[in-house]
């Protein structure tokens, strides 16, 4: 479904890091999920997703993840999470629905983990 | 002399202050952490500083991108709560002290702080939330003026803990050589440990917190030591924000005394703790 | 390693510019000005680095008001010339070094300078005026990749003199951390005295001009003494932007051997001064 | 005609210190200064200037100012020097001119001045 994650700079699985080369290449994915702050642009973005992400740049990789709504995608395109989280909100998804996707459990399971007490290490 | 009668470090996860918006302090899932509150505000409505500083970081409201500074520190008038997309929280605009901040920039930039200056700045939840923990019925108006103090806490590198712990000495500094005989309430807001992307999203570590906790009142140099990668281990990828807590703990005295703490997980993903701290001297027997 | 191979110490007044755009460089006016350049460009044309890294300051062209980094630094692919009001100048945009930059960037914050990053900017007359004194005909493209490097010269406070040449000793530990064998050339710009508002406009100080060039090469800490008040004082309001020679200065050896200096009045309202510095270590005889 | 020169920052008579304080002062104008660098907007401010300052949100002062191209008050009321001169461009003036009113000697006298080496303190 997606690209390669690329490699960390710290040797901590599971845990991207949002660095000064990770940035640059999201710069303009990131830049259309902020601009979904207003309700004009989200009215603009919905009516034609593609044509939007064109309006953008984004790479085709990084608009097949917009579209494809691959959240994991979007942070391996150098998606930084405050500002992916801009689009899940307009698709009304919460902060857990991104959880259950990262880790692969699904949503219920997330939150259950979460008011259990999160998850641990190991 | 402006003189720091507290600081108070708190989370400023957006669904805190979503929930009291919204009137859902009561609920189950809620209730726990606002009575966790209660005891320090009671204590902070009896203890109103003439100004406040907030250390805290933006989540692509106020900035964006295209420039990420280290340390930012705002000389406004007043500062608009940022609408994150969905409306602004029906909270006061934030009414700013130029010319203490004007005080602390010359301050903070002859001791060798690159501060970036912002005359215009949307403060959003990062900002609006602790002032919610501390004040959660503000009416018209927060309790005093309040100047924001910008930290990059997102975008790798991040200033390190020693620097942020060296601020907030400079800070206290700066705010000790104020003329002005004015009282002042600092604070250090996110964490606790959190990490919202990855296969690690969701990873809480109540062990660290609980040392951050003690250490940040009993040994906040320990933790200066901390590297990032270090931080990001222990307290998750989005838990680095901890270091803004040391700004505040530097800007006070050796000793201070615990008025109140209290921990709770999950405010959404994230562990929540607050905790308030005296910064006056203890009086003699 | 990298290796700093020359330092440019050079005015960017942007009438400079504008007499080059317009062919104007034999005018009687200017033909001094220029024909005191070439003996540096002949060198420099020589001596390409692999990059080079501006150290400048914008004017009300790339950035505003509404915020002001006390240190910027670009981290793009690709600067584009602003348009100040009238067109752009008629040269290249500028080609960065992202990957140089994320080294700068991270040795720089690691060694407590609290950076700006800018990952878009418009770069303005006091960043392409250097780049055409060094290069007058760049065809399509300059000689080399650039990296800019922001200072706030225009709002008090400005880092101090002490603080640009710690800036530029840091950079200097940075340039030769960086693991690839690469050479570089560091652009210290702006000065000489000038003052361009108040009833002291037009104030130009050619002995304290001449005590600078001749101290930014054998002395530079006696120039990074300086206060503020005395550089303002001595160089006028706006030549205190000459606080940026030291940061170019800092990043070069503690001894470096003087290429070309020359001196001119006035460019518009400006002593005009260049300096061509040579970092490579002097062969044994 | 114009406002009192505020106090300076330091004890140099004639030195303008474009400092925070005066920066906050002038912000609304300086910013008006730098819309100025579009052709759209300078015809905008061309056709009517007035409304173009309260649209900015100048002070009367800074309006007035503005309006009566009285340069010393402008740098008086927080204008940034490189600021004002984006208004200057405009109108066609040198920084040699605006020298000339700043020192009270004329465009003529003072460039004279600069060709001759520069003006000197005392
Ligand atoms: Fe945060
Ligand atoms: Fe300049």
């Amino acid at each position: 479904m997606s690209s390669e994650t690329p490699p960390s700079r710290f040797d901590l699985p599971g845990t991207p890091v949002f660095d000064g080369q990770t940035s640059r290449r999201g710069l303009r994915m990131n830049k259309l999920f902020m601009s979904l702050r207003t309700a004009q642009n989200r009215e603009r973005f919905l009516a034609d997703e593609a044509a939007y992400c064109q309006e953008f740049g984004l790479t085709p990789e990084q608009q097949q993840a917009v579209l494809d709504r691959d959240w994991q995608a979007m942070i391996d395109l150098g998606g930084s999470i405050f500002y992916v989280y801009k689009l899940a909100m307009m698709d009304g998804r919460s902060m857990q629905y991104l959880g259950g996707v990262f880790t692969g459990m699904g949503e219920d399971e997330f939150l259950a983990a979460m008011r259990a007490g999160g998850r641990r290490d190991g | 002399m402006a003189e720091v009668i507290w600081g108070l470090a708190t989370s400023h996860v957006p669904s805190i202050g979503a929930a009291m918006d919204r009137g859902k302090a009561d609920d189950p899932a809620w209730k726990a952490l606002f009575d966790g509150y209660a005891p320090a505000r009671a204590w902070l409505a009896e203890h109103r500083p003439d100004v406040a500083i907030v250390v805290y970081n933006d989540h692509a409201n106020g900035i964006d991108l295209d420039f990420v500074p280290t340390f930012g520190l705002g000389t406004a008038e007043r500062y608009e709560v940022a609408d994150e997309g969905f409306g602004r929280r029906p909270v006061p605009d934030v009414v700013g002290d130029p010319e203490f901040s004007f005080h602390l920039v010359e301050s903070l930039v002859d001791e060798e702080f690159d501060l970036t200056v912002f005359q215009e700045l949307h403060v959003d939840h990062g900002f609006t939330v602790p002032l919610s923990v501390w004040t959660p019925d503000p009416g018209d108006s927060w309790p005093c003026p309040v100047i924001p103090l910008l930290v990059n806490v997102i975008q790798y590198p991040q200033p390190t803990a020693a620097r942020c712990f060296a601020l907030g000495k400079a800070l206290g500094r700066a705010i000790r050589s104020y003329p002005k005989d004015i009282t002042v309430g600092v604070l250090g807001t996110g964490g606790m440990s959190h990490q919202l992307a990855g296969a690690r999203a969701g990873f809480i570590n109540p062990d660290f917190d609980a040392l951050w906790m003690e250490k940040i009142e009993t040994d906040p140099d320990a933790l200066a030591g901390m590297s990032r990668e270090e931080l990001i281990r222990q307290a998750g990828s989005e838990g680095i924000e901890l270091i803004m807590w040391l700004i505040m703990r530097g800007a006070m005295n050796e000793q201070v005394t615990r008025i109140h703490s209290d921990y709770f997980v999950p405010a959404s993903n994230t562990a929540a703790g607050i905790a308030l701290f005296d910064n006056r001297l203890p009086q003699r027997a």
